[in-house]
């Protein structure tokens, strides 16, 4: 394929006309024509997809602020599959729940080009207007089930304060750009590395709030306390969607900016963020266990395993960025099938995501409960699935860079989550189920993705191998 | 027969049929019947493959350490590999493995009526899990064995466990997955450590042996392991998981439990622990021998009070894997010979038991002794059996558990007289607990109407417990059958683990990592420390 | 060869307890006993070949497999038959053949399926008796060692709906095993000090080593190996399970109660003769805990009114004779004593069952009386046992009492003669207590026509309401009156020089305890061999004095035994208004002695109760259930307050999520800026 | 002091004296057009910096076009005063207390803002004193349409999802 | 002026938004705080630029501009739906979401 400037960006533009061209279907469609505009966004994926792997090792970069390194094009394809199965798990709840497919579709689309071009941006302004993009859709997937007084809620609640944030995040650019004078990464690292800046407080400053702001976007704690609410409110799979979509773009981001031209400062960012890492891992494990709503509990979860993907970052070694990658596509494909399962177990009027509708699962839902069970147990990090393999692989980096602390802290974090994802375990499996409205069959295009989901966990679990190569091979392009 | 990859059949096996399993559909339980065969015959074929092992098993002393070994890459980026071997330890462990499950599989059909397909299934994953345990030779593989052992168990007590089941499972996992991720953690840092020595990733064990790791780690390390293997063994105080989850465990469960899960700990300790890091090994024998002693003398003792039987022969395993403990202590060819085959004893005599309870509570869906009494008059041949299996289980010489016992009382002796005194304690007191049941249950005249029309032992029962009892005589008389395969792998563990000096450890250098807590303290501090000083 | 005697039993054993239950009592008791003889011809057919060798090599040794190997320690299953065990091995197979001959008739009352657990029960215990007289190494010992336990736990509780039964059976098994604890420790030990367990090696090792004078290892070994032989031959402080074993058949009494298992602890310390003798300290102990335990036990017999009950304290007090010699290092005149008491103990509980049987299982000598005219070949031979017991000279237990009296004192321990005196004394006067409250007098015993006491042990026969009370069947007949014979010859293989005898068993036995004896002088060079040279010539010469002296010590213990007599005639036949009296007038020191100085319940008290309440209160429901397993929930608790805790920090008020972000975000700036 | 120093001050206080009349009014109308006073002194302020285009644009755009917005909002919903919830009586952290803490936090960013801007060197010097001003608009749109051009277009997207979603948000939908 | 003075005003009005976050319980006002703070970075950019002589400062305020009004849309029109569902705008007559 010749090479022009636009390369790096063809990714992100596939997904862009996907997402215009939903609008427009969505623009022209009859009333109660069925029009498979879901495929039409699956397309647009596929073709990113297919980008992405056809970029591979080709360092493309476009207008000197988006790079299409292995990096981001790693992350592109956890963010393609997340887009795929959560395309797929919507096409059965956008029907039940009366949500306007193409609008869902497009703004979906949208927040994937968000979420890709945080991964892909080279320059901290940009990264920032990503954010904005992928964080406004998201907001509007929140809050796109209008009728419900809890999505709308949350939905303001996750914009409020995102605003908030991203006034911080906004800031500290401000900060680095008043130091360096560019809000380019590499301008900015080879500012910092030439004079040791980690004096200079406003560089500090800078540091510290987009600490904050990605943080925000990570749930990592203290700054985690919009995701329980804002998981809960939304549409399930909105909730899978953004918990690993968003979470992945913003670490993605996170390492570019902290491992890259940041580095030279990791002795300054780096107790912070133990700090943060291990109070996350504590506070979401510990805080799961009291919950009674399934997408609340995986809400807490979801921000545990930011914790653990934190670590990762902590250790700030070779080991750690491969691990984080691994660990995001990982728990991508857990945590969407879970929310899979949740989002095909509601109803239009009730979520039916407490604790007890999941009693005597195993015996209404068998094929649901046991592929619920293997998510949970990937949640939980038992072998074979690719849990265990990430927790390890980000274990693995923490105590390699000498963080037993954090090692041990994450262990026995993990060790207490277990406790809640064994609750759901024993109602599906040990507790006679009581008269609950069946929901409605499952169909076969969502049993395929929620299949599809289970086998790659397998994949990850057992033979890691692959993968972990390929995420090695990611992270050796740069930094 | 060595072209083969017996032991990659061997684990597999299990995992094949489970799959195979999938394929019924058994909704209805029409096909119960079928599952039960086809999962009994997967079983037996395992056992028979488990025993072309022994047979294919050069147990001179000359030969290799590790045979049928099998090595293919798994995760090459960190050295990872499916790499599987055995010596005579894990032969025998195996064999013991093998043997035990089809028993219990038969004891489920009377227990086990609803979802026998599922039920099936995770007996035959745990069979594969636990022969995986016993075989792996990269401690990573080891690990994830040893974890995912606990995935089929907790599910057959939480599901085909009695009333406080879920409670008893959910105990069980935590507390035994307690214990391991710090030996994940432990397993991570020598990793790192070989690579840090030779340049490149290893879980390869026998290269790990040969790692030479600093005093201050090998405490910790050595710690890391021992509490996850000591929780599974279980020794005082990490003991109380074990009472509810045999009470609460189907039959079939509580017989793999008792008869195998509990020896993976031994094992561990053996294979792992000491080897590993001789030197913490050395140090915290006497601690081990002494926590060892106690679980002896005290498990012994709350046995002998419980009401209900099933506790009370959960407590006497805590007694008799205390004796397990104190023979590897004393880390002797004696010590460790007697430990090892206090395990195969004790798989077999307390399996047996847990057997026989089972047989009860099936009839009369009680376990209380109080219950019971006169058995003897309506069941004469599970009382004969019950008999040859407590005067095992009380060591008579002659019979399996003593032979074990006084293996490693005479290790014990050797290194420290003391703890062998405390220990033999246990000779009396296994006498009292055990005779005392026995007496309360099978003796007397039936005073408790329900008693007076049970049915003896049917012919599918005299298969299970039949050989039970023969394999717990026969192991009495010719012990060397299986001490001979054991000698010379036992003899290399203990030779190595003697080339040490025990660490010493001065509190000085203790005192900064007291806890893991305090690890965690201190290293917080540092950091801050490394990043305040890198600021100027 | 050798291996079979003790495997006939076995197979036997094996045969009875698989199929015995659906063959007729013929068969099962026909084999049992068939094998037994068959042994008992093949143990004489050996130790005849034994005799044959030359006395210092008179061993027979058979290795069937070596049975443990761990490291440098390795033990055989062999097996050796010497002088020693040559002796145990005849009593043991010939009075078990008499006694399975007996048990034939005596149990022919039970069912088909009781009758042969019966007899591969008897087998069983044969098999293991034999394997501990024959192993060659305290390992095979101890398995023969407990395997009697076992069988005797089976035996006594072969009544097992009784529960005094089963909970006789029980303590007999668990005080064993305490005493078996210290045997265990002692056998450690043993493999630790010598690297071997084998008895000769060990002999020999030992003689090597000087005598201990002050407590040592071999002291301390030897006084374990003790701790265990108390247990299994019932001295103080375990001797408490023996009398109450005797809820099991009469028959099993007479076998393992009286004649061969109790007397185990004495042939182990003969058979570990060098090994006591290089520890006098221990052979001291022995020496008193023996003496002590006769005169305990014999007063205790004094009073006792279960015709068993006198019959299983006297054995005690035997046992303890026995151990006194053993404890003077007079070994042979220990195994000597063993060996008649073998045969009139047999005699008396064998004379006891018949009795027993012929009143429907009646036990009280008080109900009892004037039986001779109705039993005579029981009295007779009940009679003739207990002269031989009673130490009237020219019978079995004159000889050998006279003998182990006679060591005592020639070793200057008077005090431990007197005792050794007054016991003999009581011994002859409740031996003959007995003999008058049951076959004299006028009869007390409840007409057969009334039906038999229900609550006794042995069922009721169904043949109850005969005319008249029948003497014990041929069967039962032939085997007293063999043992009666043997327990008027028995004494004559071993008549003392002083009496120009030639002590033919001392003799025979010398090598064996592969030490000298030098109180025990050998005149004839070529039967004791090693014995001359390593007898001081001073000592040699003393023995003519030594004559004198036990030729006196004879004419007392004879008045003794004669007084003994005479005082029970006085007392239970002439005057029977003064026990009472005494009674009554020293009725505490009778209730002491009825209740047999309340050891049961001191023992009770003090040990077993605790024991059990703190482990029940203490230890279970308190320590493993409060505080071990509630700081496990504990944790568990915790973690769910502080999750319920920290939710609440979750109110769902924007605001205060927005506080927690500004929060950090001013905690992380501070940190940069004060750090 | 200066002119510019003068208009400085004053200018800033407009910004200061109307932020802070934004967070203190009940009514939110009066917010509003505080905040776009506010804005005129923020506007003022870019004409010091010698930034005359965002002065402009901050007028046009931002008072003008989103504030309207907002007034526009706040009219419709006519909500005039705020009202309290039971949540704001009963909750632990009812209102007051919210305020004391997000005053205190205010207060305490604020200090440490100044603090670390008191402790960076170099900032003594006037703004205008090293560099001349870039601040004509034909090389602003120049940079904006080069350098700028990926992150003007992305914008466009940002834009667009804005508005579908808005749209979403708000229009009435077909049950 | 110093670009000292500029940063601390700007760091002022930064602190005032944040507070207005928590001063107000009207929706409406809360997003006003939030504008503040964006138009609070607008200065301090503008003033950045200026004193390095760089036009791209005020190039980010256009930027930031747009993002303002994007989210003032999406804002605006979720504070509608949330109008619709409880007849306030007091933040927190929105707390079903909780715990």
């Amino acid at each position: 394929m010749i090479s022009s400037q636009f390369d790096a960006i063809i990714p992100i533009l596939c997904v862009t006309l996907a997402g215009l061209v939903v609008l427009l279907a969505e623009a022209f469609r009859g009333r109660d024509e069925k029009m498979p505009i879901g495929g039409l966004a699956i397309i647009g994926l596929v073709g990113a997809g297919a980008a992405s792997i056809l970029l591979w090792n080709r360092n493309a970069t476009s207008f000197g602020v988006v790079t299409a390194d292995n990096f981001s094009l790693f992350v592109n394809l956890i963010l393609v599959a997340v887009g795929i199965l959560t395309v797929i798990f919507s096409s059965q709840t956008l029907e039940r729940d009366n949500i306007p497919a193409g609008d869902y579709y497009a703004i979906m689309l949208f927040a994937i080009v968000g979420m890709m071009l945080m991964g892909q941006a080279t320059d901290l302004l940009v990264i920032f207007l990503a954010l904005e993009t992928m964080s406004i859709a998201v907001y509007v997937l929140t809050g796109i089930r209008r009728e419900q007084q809890q999505s709308t809620e949350a939905a303001f609640k996750y914009f409020l304060l995102g605003a908030f944030a991203s006034a911080f995040f906004l800031y500290g650019v401000a900060f680095l750009f008043g130091v360096t004078g560019s809000t380019n990464l590499d301008r900015i690292g080879s500012v910092i590395a030439a004079q040791s800046m980690s004096g200079n407080p406003m560089i500090l400053l800078g540091v510290g709030l987009l600490i904050v702001g990605f943080a925000f976007k990570v749930a990592a704690v203290p700054f985690h306390m919009w995701s329980p609410d804002a998981y809960e409110g939304a549409p399930a799979v909105v909730t899978g969607f953004m918990s690993t979509g968003v979470k992945a773009a913003a670490v993605a981001a996170f390492v570019r900016v902290f491992l890259s031209s940041l580095e030279p400062m990791i002795a300054d960012w780096a107790p912070v963020l133990w700090a943060i890492a291990a109070a996350t891992m504590i506070l979401g494990t510990v805080v799961g266990v009291a919950q009674t709503s399934l997408k609340r509990m995986l809400a807490y979860s979801s921000i545990a395993h930011g914790g653990y993907i934190l670590a990762g970052l902590v250790a700030g070694n070779d080991v750690g960025k491969a691990a984080i990658l691994f660990y995001l596509a990982a728990y991508a494909l857990t945590n969407l099938g879970a929310f899979g399962v949740i989002a095909l177990l509601g109803t239009r009027e009730r979520a039916n995501d407490d604790l007890r509708d999941y009693a005597g699962l195993f015996h209404s839902h068998p094929a649901l409960a046991v592929l619920m069970t293997f998510f949970l147990l990937s949640l939980g990090g038992f072998p074979p699935t690719a849990g265990f393999i990430a927790k390890w692989y980000v274990f693995s980096a923490a105590i390699g860079s000498g963080y037993y602390g954090l090692a041990i802290i994450g262990v026995l974090s993990s060790v207490v989550s277990v406790f809640f994802y064994l609750r759901i375990v024993v109602m599906m499996f040990m507790t006679e189920r009581d008269a609950r409205p069946v929901p409605a069959p499952i169909t076969g295009v969502a049993m395929a993705g929620l299949v599809l989901s289970l086998i790659g966990v397998l994949y990850l679990g057992v033979l890691p191998s692959a993968v972990i190569d390929f995420a090695q091979a990611s992270i050796s392009t740069i930094f | 027969m060595n072209g083969l990859p017996l032991l990659s059949i061997a684990i597999l096996l299990p995992i094949i049929g489970s799959a195979l399993l999938l394929f019924v559909s058994n909704r209805d339980g029409s096909k119960n019947a079928l599952v039960r065969n086809l999962t009994l015959a997967i079983s037996l074929v395992t056992f028979g493959v488990t025993l072309l092992l022994w047979a294919g098993f050069d147990p001179s002393a000359g030969a290799p350490a590790f045979q049928f070994v099998e090595r293919h890459a798994w995760i090459p980026a960190f050295g990872i590999d499916y790499y599987v071997g055995i010596d005579g330890l894990s032969l025998m462990l195996l064999v013991l493995t093998g043997f035990l499950t089809p028993l219990a599989l038969l004891t489920s059909w009377d227990s086990i009526k609803k979802h026998v397909k599922e039920f099936s299934i995770f007996m035959l994953l745990l069979e594969a899990s636990m022969l995986g345990v016993f075989s792996a030779l990269d401690i990573f593989l080891f690990y994830i064995f040893w974890d995912f052992v606990l995935i089929p168990m907790y599910f057959l007590i939480g599901i085909w466990g009695y009333d406080q089941r879920i409670y008893a499972a959910v105990k069980f996992i935590l507390y035994t997955m307690a214990g391991s991720v710090l030996m994940l953690v432990a397993i991570i840092g020598l990793s790192w450590m070989h690579q840090s020595a030779t340049g490149e990733y290893s879980f390869d064990l026998l290269k790990l042996y040969e790692l030479s790791i600093p005093a201050g780690t090998q405490y910790w390390f050595f710690l890391a392991f021992t509490i996850a293997f000591i929780i599974k063994v279980p020794l005082f105080p990490f003991h109380t998981w074990l009472p509810d989850a045999h009470v609460q465990a189907p039959t079939p469960g509580s017989v793999i439990l008792a008869g195998v899960m509990l020896k993976m700990g031994g094992y561990g300790l053996i294979r792992l622990a000491f080897p590993l890091f001789p030197e913490a090994a050395l140090y915290f024998a006497p601690l081990l021998a002494t926590l060892a002693v106690i679980a002896i003398v005290y498990g012994a003792l709350v046995a002998m009070v419980q009401p209900d039987m099933k506790k009370l022969v959960a407590y006497s395993s805590v007694s008799h894997m205390g004796f397990v403990v104190l023979g590897i202590a004393a880390m002797n060819v004696q010590g460790v010979q007697g430990a090892s085959y206090q395990m195969l004893a004790h798989g077999v005599t307390t399996g047996g038991l847990f057997c026989i309870v089972g047989m009860l509570s099936d009839r009369r869906h009680t376990r209380q002794i109080g219950e019971f009494g006169g058995l003897k008059t309506v069941m004469p041949r599970l009382t004969a059996v019950m008999l040859i299996l407590t005067l095992s289980s009380i060591g008579l010489p002659g019979m399996n558990g003593f032979i074990g016992e006084f293996l490693i009382m005479l290790g014990a002796f050797k290194w420290d007289p003391r703890f062998a005194v405390v220990a033999a304690l246990g000779v009396i007191l296994s006498a009292v607990y055990m005779l005392w049941m026995f007496q309360r249950v099978f003796y007397g005249k039936i005073t408790n109407s329900h008693n007076a029309g049970l049915r003896d032992l049917s012919f599918r029962e005299w298969a299970i417990v039949g050989p039970l009892a023969a394999v717990s005589i026969g192991m009495g008389v010719a012990p060397n059958v299986f001490l001979k395969p054991m000698e010379p792998a036992i003899q290399r563990i203990v030779d190595r683990v003697q080339a040490h000096q025990p660490l010493v450890v001065d509190l000085a250098s203790r005192k900064p990592q007291a806890s893991s807590l305090a690890a965690v303290a201190g290293e917080v501090s540092s950091s801050f420390a490394k990043a305040s000083e890198d600021k100027r | 060869m050798l291996a079979l005697i003790p495997l006939l039993p076995f197979a036997g054993f094996l045969v009875n307890a698989g199929v015995g239950r659906r063959l007729p009592k013929a068969v099962t008791g026909g084999l049992a006993c068939a094998v037994m003889v068959i042994s008992f011809l093949l143990a004489v057919m050996q130790v005849w070949s034994l005799a044959a060798m030359p006395p210092e090599s008179r061993q027979i040794n058979q290795t069937l497999f070596t049975w443990i190997t761990a490291g440098d320690f390795s033990i055989d299953l062999a097996l050796r038959l010497d002088a020693l065990s040559a002796v145990m091995v005849l009593v043991i197979t010939g009075i078990g053949s008499l006694i399975h001959i007996y048990s034939t008739s005596y149990m022919h009352e039970e069912t088909d399926a009781d009758f042969g657990r019966f007899f591969s029960y008897l087998n069983l215990f044969c098999f293991f008796m034999l394997m501990l007289v024959l192993g060659s190494n305290v390992l095979v010992m101890f398995v023969g060692w407990e395997g009697v336990g076992l069988c005797s736990y089976l035996l006594i509780g072969f009544y097992y709906e009784k529960k005094s039964a089963s909970d006789a059976a029980k303590k007999a098994f668990v005080v064993n095993r305490i005493g078996d604890f210290a045997f265990i420790l002692g056998a450690l030990m043993l493999v630790v000090t010598f690297n071997s367990l084998d008895f000769t090696t060990i002999a020999l090792a030992v003689k090597a080593m000087p005598v201990e004078v002050t407590f040592g290892t071999l002291s301390l070994i030897t006084l374990l190996l003790f701790i265990g032989a108390t247990g299994k031959s019932a001295q103080i402080p375990l001797y408490v399970w023996l009398p109450d074993a005797m809820e099991g058949p009469t028959p099993v009494s007479a076998l393992i109660h009286a004649a061969t298992m109790v007397t185990a602890g004495v042939y182990m310390i003969g058979r570990n003769a060098v090994l006591f003798e290089h520890a006098p300290i221990t052979l001291t102990i022995v020496a008193v805990v023996g003496a002590s335990t006769a005169l305990m036990a014999g007063t205790i017999g004094l009073v006792q009114n279960d015709i068993k009950r006198v019959l299983a304290y006297s054995t005690v007090s035997q046992l303890g004779y026995m151990f006194l010699a053993m404890g003077m290092g007079a070994f042979g005149a220990g195994i000597f004593h063993l060996m008649t008491h073998a045969f009139f103990k047999a005699c008396l509980f064998l004379g006891a069952g018949a009795v027993i049987h012929a009143l429907h299982g009646e036990q009280d000598i008080r109900k009892m009386g004037g039986l001779k005219k109705h039993i005579p070949i029981t009295y007779w031979t009940f009679l003739t046992a207990s002269v031989a017991i009673a130490g009237v000279p020219g019978l079995a237990g004159f000889f050998s009492k006279d003998e182990i009296l006679f060591e005592t004192f020639l070793h200057g321990h008077q005090i431990l003669w007197g005792v050794g005196v007054l016991t003999s004394l009581l011994t002859a006067t409740y031996m003959f207590r007995l003999v008058h409250l049951t076959f004299h007098g006028e009869e007390r015993f409840a007409h057969p026509r009334t039906p038999a006491p229900q609550h006794l042990s042995t069922p009721a026969p169904q043949h109850s309401h005969g005319v008249h009370l029948h003497d014990a069947p041929a069967p039962m007949a032939f085997a007293l009156i063999v043992l009666a014979i043997g327990s008027i010859l028995a004494g004559y293989v071993g008549v003392p020089h002083a009496l120009g005898g030639h002590n033919n068993l001392g003799a025979w036995l010398e090598p064996a305890f592969q030490a000298t004896n030098c109180g025990q002088p050998v005149t004839t060079g070529e039967l004791a061999g090693i014995a001359i040279e390593e007898c001081l010539p001073g000592e040699e010469a003393g023995a003519e004095d030594h004559a004198a002296l036990e030729l006196s010590l004879m004419a007392v213990s004879s008045l003794v035994a004669f007084a003994g007599i005479g005082l029970a005639t006085f007392l239970w036949l002439k005057r029977k208004d003064i026990p009472a009296q005494m009674a009554t007038q020293f009725s505490g020191v009778h209730r002491l002695l009825l209740n047999k100085y309340y050891v049961d319940e001191v023992y009770d008290a003090t040990i077993v109760q605790p024991i059990k309440v703190v482990s029940q209160e203490g230890l279970w429901r308190g320590f493993d259930v409060k505080i071990v397993d509630g700081a496990v929930n504990g944790a568990g608790y915790f973690v769910s307050g502080v999750s319920i805790v920290l939710r609440l920090l979750q109110n769902g008020s924007v605001k205060t999520y927005a506080a927690s972000i500004f929060a950090g975000a001013v905690a992380i700036l501070a940190f940069y800026l004060w750090r | 002091m200066g002119s510019d120093a003068l208009l400085f001050y004053l200018f800033a206080g407009a910004a200061v004296l109307g932020a802070l009349l934004v967070v203190t009014q009940k009514n939110p109308v009066y917010s509003v057009l505080a905040l776009i006073a506010s804005f005129f002194g923020l506007s003022g302020l870019y004409v010091l910096l010698e930034a005359p285009f965002v002065a402009v644009v901050q007028i046009i755009i931002y008072a003008g076009a989103i504030m309207v917005l907002f007034l526009f909002t706040v009219m419709l919903l006519n909500v005039p005063r705020e009202d309290a919830t039971e949540w704001d009586q009963t909750h632990p952290l009812y209102r007051p207390m919210a305020v004391r803490i997000g005053g205190a936090l205010a207060l305490l960013l604020a200090l440490e803002l100044g603090w670390a801007l008191s402790r960076t060197a170099g900032l003594g010097g006037g703004v205008a004193d090293e560099h001349p001003a870039v601040s004509s608009v034909a090389e602003l749109g120049r940079v904006l349409f080069t350098d700028y051009m990926f992150a003007f277009e992305v914008t466009s997207i940002l834009i667009i999802v804005a508005m579908v979603g808005a749209v979403v948000l708000a229009k009435k939908r077909e049950e | 002026m110093s670009i000292g003075h500029y940063l601390v005003l700007s760091g002022l009005l930064f602190s005032i938004g944040a507070a207005g976050v928590f001063l107000r319980r009207n929706l409406i006002t809360l997003l006003l705080s939030v504008e503040i703070m964006l138009n609070a970075v607008n200065l301090a950019f503008v003033a950045f630029g200026r004193q390095l002589g760089i036009v791209d400062g005020q190039i980010i305020t256009f930027f930031v501009m747009t993002v303002a009004a994007a989210e003032a849309a999406v804002g605006l029109a979720l504070v509608i739906g949330l109008f619709r569902h409880r007849e306030s705008l007091n933040p927190e007559a929105f707390t079903s979401l909780k715990w």
